[in-house]
């Protein structure tokens, strides 16, 4: 029996389930595999049956937590998808703002419309099973966890930093380009997608499981970089994941 | 990039049958093993294997069988993560992969008719078992033998049937220590070392052969070095990560030993001074 | 065995095109500002012949960054053995890089052999470019000696004004001079050019640390488990750059992959870091480097002393690749100069 | 006669993001019809405040994930408006192929995966892999093609990485315009392949007189990334006057606001460029358009799909001309630039404002920063194409219902979720930016 797989999205671009379309006809080989049964953004069929939810986007109202937690109650596997999920992505920026503050300046009087809550990882909310990390995700770190999925076992998101892939794609390293790059305190996986054209690492994978944190920082000051770009870079997909170290360290 | 295959290097695999599995605990599986060419596996007490579940990896497993029972070879697997729980899938019938045995094969004569202490930890007692039923297979060429063993619960005491027929017919001193005792428990409760201090050995007789968690190592040792008990007479089982198994990887240095090749077993004298080792 | 030649500059593209009617070509190309790297050459205009050390050294052509070890199928159950190799000639290898693919040699002939790497080094042809001077102040080849080539090349070129003075290390490397017919036999004159050459090298060359050769193992021992690291490695990030660079790390990793209807895969090894996490955390949750300090003083510990009580080397070729690369700027030198100050020997 | 109809589709699909359609007709009035946006809130305006430009249209294209190239580009445009940084020809080049693939992915999937199978009478490509396989794949094939040709240009398709402002962080090499010319080739063949089997299917017949608008200008291309803003009722403007025509309002059923220039409403995307700009359509696409009977004027929004047909024969013809052109010129690899966070100073920067406008897949999209000195964003505005067609897809629907009162629930149901899908909503992006209202 091929496992029934349904696409829930929350908050975010749905970028990451197009990825998934983007597979070309290798996805008809994934379909293969596993029988899709809810996929809203190019599917009609609305399987309520599933075992494996893959969720993309983060969780941003209450509603959004009530809906995660149905969801949860009926699927075997979680698969968190993508930045917004895995870690709240570029939506959790707005979580260094004060909530009414912002909610003020973009909806001006109507903000108490609003059912907002601080963004939310989805494993902040419920138990996740499998992370698949990236704004975009990488195709094919998304296969390899399809096939952990598929044969039971746990999927280990490397414990290096993105580093360690730019420098075996011997890339030019940015710092020696005179710029900053989030690669040496950011979760590998990515192969280093961006230097690889020549950007650099922006961080999406988040944090490294245990980053030199205050070290970056330093060093990027010594780079040049504007202490207060250097703490906006940081939190740009760190945000909710330093919320966790500092409550981490309090423990 | 050219490819060609050969036959032999020192990631091959030979296959081998399980011949039978049964849990010990929730998380901990036994499996009896049988090479499928019917050869037999040529180690010593304290060696290793690594296991292999093509697709998932490859894992070092202690060897819990003694090599003077032959036809099989046992192993003790707790679900640790991705491969382990893999492996506790397999049933009796299926066939896996193993390297192997690797680790230094340690002289048995230097302890051969002396009095033993096995000092287990938890699983610890899964390599050391090898050597208890080795001792037991040549129970007159030995002296005095007293396991003692420290678990977390009673739940987690592990070869419980073993145990006593070791105790009943094999003249063998058992005693054993629970983190947290349950109702029904009546042993010791604290921990290992709490052991040792009532114990009466001759020192220079005496070899004590050291299995558990990282944290127990260092006292347990100096509770025997306070008993007497000689730098060289102490032999250790190190744990450490470990890929490859053929002292290539890096993972499991222990300073300038490589644990897969100079270990995992050691003796204290050897590797007290190693600034990682302990 | 004639052992030296001498080839005319202007037939250096000559010798070059020679060489790739041969076998595949790779030599340093520039890459960026201050970056080079070993390339496959399709275009002989594109080597850089000075260059400082490339970003990675050539030991990815040894050791690569991933291969594969077996293949295997779960269905049939059948494994094979499989060895990745290429037929591949490397123009323009440096002086200290001669050096860290003979510590590599070292460890994967040791008993167990490496049968991956021993077969894939026998169709490489090394052809080796001697530096006349530094590369720039952050190699330590002086003091670790690895500025003049001993061995570990078929083919050594040491640069003169108009022409190149070729050693000859192996038969492969006499065959290919044979063969070229580019090269001339040298002459007295020559070999009196090298002579000064290297005694000029002497002079340029000067230990930068402020320690002797033979104490440098020492220190390590000393400073062990000290304070004498205090601070070094304050801002150091674990991002395992150092170690990739270095020409003379080789741990790694070891992992299978298997298509999506997980019947055929194989097991692939990956470089792997002692900077990383989790490199030596084992399953009770144990990590025995937690601390990024400890994690360097291991990297200095396997450069200074334990490959030096196991293969009588240390496992540094003053290649500078770790001090240049690191986005933390911690440096190899002033950490050696900053221990020696602290430690008394 | 008479008739009650209660229509309640939530969570449309096969768009991208969330909306229900609601419709109440009592005894043949119409209560209610509505298109209900219910996305959450994700509040980017606020996050761009006190970010540096160099890193808004990293941001930015995390606004939808469907046309990120569309949103990374008029960021930069915005940006490199505000500072007075001018692109280079190559640059411009390059910008509007890497459009033009974005605007071809974003058609193809929307007619293969979100249109056709309403009109083969499924409910997803799914059923279609064992009826239509050869569809199925030519779908699969050209949309990956499309990421390919994106991967080459940006590096990837979803979130390019090196479009920055000041150009690019990588340029093609001459293999890879090779690669990316046979490319274009064989899409030839499958667009070829395309239209024909859109000259197959029947489209709802339904007309509503609206307003048109798109970029215009007075170069001879079908323009997409220069010009000004212009409508069928004859206005036109300069983009940095948008606030000034555009009327943004609020309605009380929608998280997303919705806009009226000179009537009550009016339609961007592909029908509406193609109303206003047909003339300048290539050779191939004018045929293209022939062939599939799509008249300039057309009033019928689901011929929407249609037009997107045309636009991709377009892209195709024209990113090849752009493909050639540097292959003779040769792409200078100098221009090549290295940015970040201009922490190296590379790029002069001062403080303004700046308006991007650019034709994105579904209509046109305006970015609008206004910055500090040291090119830190002040304030941040942008308008999205869907939030600019809410309100036209409404008043369609209120002259659909009645027309098709006679048919089942179920049939009006799909005719209205055809309509709104039609016009290729991009759900997420609209509600990004916009005053919101809930129904209260
Ligand atoms: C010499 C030796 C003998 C061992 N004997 C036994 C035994 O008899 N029975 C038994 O149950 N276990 C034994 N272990 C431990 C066993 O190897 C690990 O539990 C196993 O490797 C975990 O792999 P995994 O894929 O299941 O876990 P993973 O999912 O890979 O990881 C879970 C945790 O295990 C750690 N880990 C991963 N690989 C290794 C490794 N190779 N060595 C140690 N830790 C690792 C990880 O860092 C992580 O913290 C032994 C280990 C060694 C070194
Ligand atoms: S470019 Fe970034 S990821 Fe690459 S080595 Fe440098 S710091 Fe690390
Ligand atoms: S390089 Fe950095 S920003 Fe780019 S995909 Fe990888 S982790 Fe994300
Ligand atoms: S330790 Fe540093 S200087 Fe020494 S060989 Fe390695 S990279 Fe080169």
């Amino acid at each position: 029996m091929k496992p029934k797989v349904a696409f829930f999205d929350f908050a975010c671009c749905e970028g990451c389930q197009l990825q998934v379309a983007n597979f070309g006809e290798e996805l008809l080989d994934i379909l293969e595999v596993v029988d899709v049964v809810n996929f809203r953004e190019v599917m009609s069929e609305n399987g309520e049956d599933y075992d494996i939810a893959i969720i993309e986007g983060s969780i941003t109202n209450q509603h959004a937590v009530e809906r995660i937690k149905k969801i949860r109650e009926k699927a075997k596997i979680v698969i968190a998808y993508g930045a917004c999920a895995c870690t709240g992505g570029i939506n959790a920026m707005k979580n260094n703002f004060e909530m009414p503050e912002i909610m003020h300046y973009v909806y001006k009087d109507d903000a108490k419309y609003f059912d907002t809550i601080p963004t939310k990882a989805v494993d902040q909310v419920v138990k996740v099973d499998y992370y698949v990390h990236g704004c975009p995700v990488y195709p094919k770190e998304f296969v390899d966890v399809l096939k952990c999925v598929l044969q039971g076992v746990e999927y280990k998101v490397p414990e290096k930093s993105v580093c360690t892939e730019c420098k075996l794609n011997e890339n030019e390293c940015m710092f020696d380009k005179g710029l900053t790059c989030m690669g040496p305190i950011t979760k590998a996986g990515c192969n280093s997608w961006c230097i690889n054209n020549g950007n650099i690492c922006f961080g999406c994978r988040g944090f490294v499981e245990n980053p030199a944190k205050n070290a970056a920082i330093e060093v990027l000051k010594d780079h040049g970089l504007n202490p207060e770009l250097i703490i906006k870079k940081i939190n740009m997909y760190n945000t909710v994941l330093d919320e966790k170290l500092k409550k981490k360290g309090e423990e | 990039m050219n490819k060609k295959t050969i036959k032999h290097s020192s990631y091959t695999l030979k296959p081998a049958h399980i011949i039978e599995t049964k849990y010990l605990t929730d998380d901990i599986k036994y499996f009896k093993l049988r090479f499928t060419d019917g050869t037999d596996l040529d180690y010593t007490p304290g060696q290793f294997v690594m296991v292999s579940m093509c697709g998932v990896g490859e894992v070092p497993i202690s060897i819990s069988s003694t090599p003077t029972r032959k036809g099989f070879f046992e192993l003790v697997i707790r679900k640790a993560g991705k491969v382990t729980s893999d492996i506790h899938s397999l049933k009796t019938g299926d066939k896996i992969g193993i390297r192997g045995p690797m680790g230094r094969k340690i002289p048995l004569s230097t302890i051969e008719g002396k009095d033993l202490i096995f000092v287990a930890g938890g699983l610890g007692i899964v390599p050391l078992r090898s050597f208890i039923d080795f001792v037991l297979d040549n129970r007159r060429d030995f002296g005095k033998v007293e396991i003692l063993l420290g678990c977390k619960t009673p739940e987690e005491i592990l070869f419980k049937d073993e145990i006593k027929d070791w105790e009943e017919t094999l003249n063998v001193e058992f005693n054993c220590t629970v983190d947290k005792a349950d109702p029904k428990w009546k042993g010791n409760v604290g921990l290992i070392t709490s052991l040792i201090p009532s114990i009466f050995v001759y020192p220079e007789r005496t070899y004590a052969i050291v299995c558990g968690p990282p944290i127990m190592y260092k006292f347990v040792i100096k509770a025997l070095l306070e008993k007497g008990i000689k730098e060289d007479h102490i032999i250790l089982s190190l744990e450490r990560h470990m890929k490859c198994g053929v002292g290539k990887c890096g993972h499991c240095q222990i300073g300038n030993y490589y644990c897969c090749q100079d270990g995992p077993v050691f003796f204290y004298h050897e590797i007290k001074n190693n600034w990682e080792a302990l | 065995m004639q052992r030296y030649y001498v080839l005319n500059k202007n037939k250096l593209i000559n010798f070059l095109s020679f060489i790739q009617s041969r076998s595949k070509l790779a030599a340093p190309v520039k890459k960026g500002e201050k970056s080079y790297a070993f390339e496959y050459i399709t275009d002989l205009e594109k080597i850089a012949l000075h260059y400082l050390p490339t970003i990675l050294p050539v030991k990815k052509y040894f050791l690569p960054q991933r291969e594969t070890l077996i293949e295997f199928n779960k269905k049939t159950r059948k494994t094979t053995h499989v060895i990745e190799f290429e037929e591949l000639t490397l123009f323009g290898v440096h002086t200290c890089d001669l050096v860290g693919m003979q510590c590599l040699n070292a460890v994967m002939v040791e008993d167990p052999k490496d049968i991956n790497y021993l077969e894939r080094k026998n169709k490489l042809t090394v052809i080796a470019f001697e530096c006349n001077s530094y590369c720039d102040e952050h190699a330590t080849c002086g003091i670790m000696r690895t500025f003049i080539p001993s061995s570990g090349y078929d083919i050594l070129f040491t640069e003169f004004d108009t022409y190149f003075l070729i050693h000859i290390g192996t038969t492969k490397g006499s065959e290919i001079v044979n063969e070229s017919r580019l090269f001339d036999v040298a002459q007295k004159e020559h070999f009196d050019e090298l002579n000064k050459l290297r005694k000029r090298k002497e002079e340029i060359f000067k230990p930068e640390i402020n320690a002797s050769y033979d104490e440098l193992k020492k220190l390590m021992e000393r400073a062990c488990c000290t304070g004498a690291w205090e601070g070094i490695f304050d801002k150091c990030l674990s991002c395992g750059t150092c170690t990739n660079v270095c020409p003379t790390c080789y741990c790694f990793d070891i992992n299978d992959d298997i298509d999506l209807n997980l019947l055929n895969g194989c097991r692939m090894r990956t470089w792997d870091s002692c900077q990383n996490e989790g490199f030596a955390k084992v399953a009770g949750g144990e990590n025995f480097r937690e601390e990024r300090k400890n994690r360097q003083v291991h990297r200095y510990m396997r450069k200074f002393k334990y490959p030096v009580d196991k293969y009588n080397m240390y496992f540094c070729t003053g290649c500078g690749r770790c001090s240049r690369a690191c986005v933390a700027k911690i440096s190899l030198k002033e950490t050696m100069n900053l221990l020696s100050e602290r430690i008394k020997l | 006669m008479p008739k009650t109809v209660y229509v309640n589709v939530e969570y449309l699909t096969r768009v991208e993001g969330h909306g229900n359609i609601v419709v109440n007709v009592t005894d043949g009035n119409i209560e209610k019809c509505n298109l209900e946006i219910v996305e959450a809130p994700r509040l980017f305006e606020g996050m761009l405040r006190g970010r540096s430009i160099f890193e808004a249209q990293h941001i930015t294209s995390r606004i939808c994930g469907i046309c990120s190239c569309g949103h990374t580009l008029a960021s930069l445009q915005a940006a490199e408006d505000a500072i007075g940084f001018k692109q280079s020809a190559q640059t411009e080049k390059l910008r509007k192929l890497l459009l033009y693939q974005e605007i071809l992915d974003s058609h193809i999937l929307h007619i293969y995966l979100l249109a056709a199978p309403d009109l083969l009478g499924v409910k997803s490509f799914v059923p279609l892999i064992n009826s239509h396989n050869d569809v199925v794949r030519r779908a699969l094939r050209m949309k990956k093609e499309c990421n390919n040709m994106c991967e080459i240009i940006a590096g990837r398709h979803v979130h390019p990485i090196s479009t920055t402002v000041g150009g690019f962080t990588k340029l093609p090499k001459e293999s890879e315009l090779d690669r990316m010319r046979q490319i274009m080739e064989r899409m030839q063949e499958d667009m070829e392949a395309t239209v024909e089997l859109l000259t197959t299917l029947t489209f709802p017949s339904f007309e509503r007189d609206t307003e048109y608008v798109a970029i215009v200008n007075d170069e001879n291309e079908y323009p997409f990334l220069e010009g000004d803003v212009g409508s069928t009722d004859g206005v036109r403007f300069d983009k940095h006057e948008y606030k000034n025509y555009i009327n943004e309002f609020v309605v009380p059923h929608s998280t997303a606001k919705h806009t009226k220039l000179s009537r009550d409403s009016y339609m961007v995307g592909a029908l509406a460029r193609y109303n206003l700009n047909h003339e300048k359509l290539n050779s191939e696409a004018k045929k293209a358009a022939l062939k599939l009977k799509l008249e300039p004027g057309t009033k019928n929004p689901y011929l929407n799909t249609v037009a997107q047909a045309v636009e991709s024969v377009y892209c195709i013809e024209e990113s090849i001309k752009i493909i050639d052109e540097l292959k003779e010129t040769g792409v200078k690899h100098d221009e090549k630039i290295t940015v970040g966070l201009n922490e190296n100073k590379n790029i002069p920067v001062k403080a303004g404002r700046g308006i991007g406008a650019v034709e994105v897949p579904r209509g046109i999209l305006f970015h609008d920063y206004e910055i500090d000195a040291e090119g830190r964003i002040i304030n941040a505005n942008c308008m999205i194409p869907t939030n600019q067609n809410l309100n036209n897809i409404e008043r369609d629907m209120r002259k659909l219902v009645p027309e098709i009162l006679e048919k089942t629930e179920e049939e009006i149901t799909l005719f209205l979720e055809m309509l709104v899908r039609a016009y290729d909503p991009c759900i997420s992006c609209s509600t990004h930016f916009l005053n919101v209202k809930f129904v209260k």
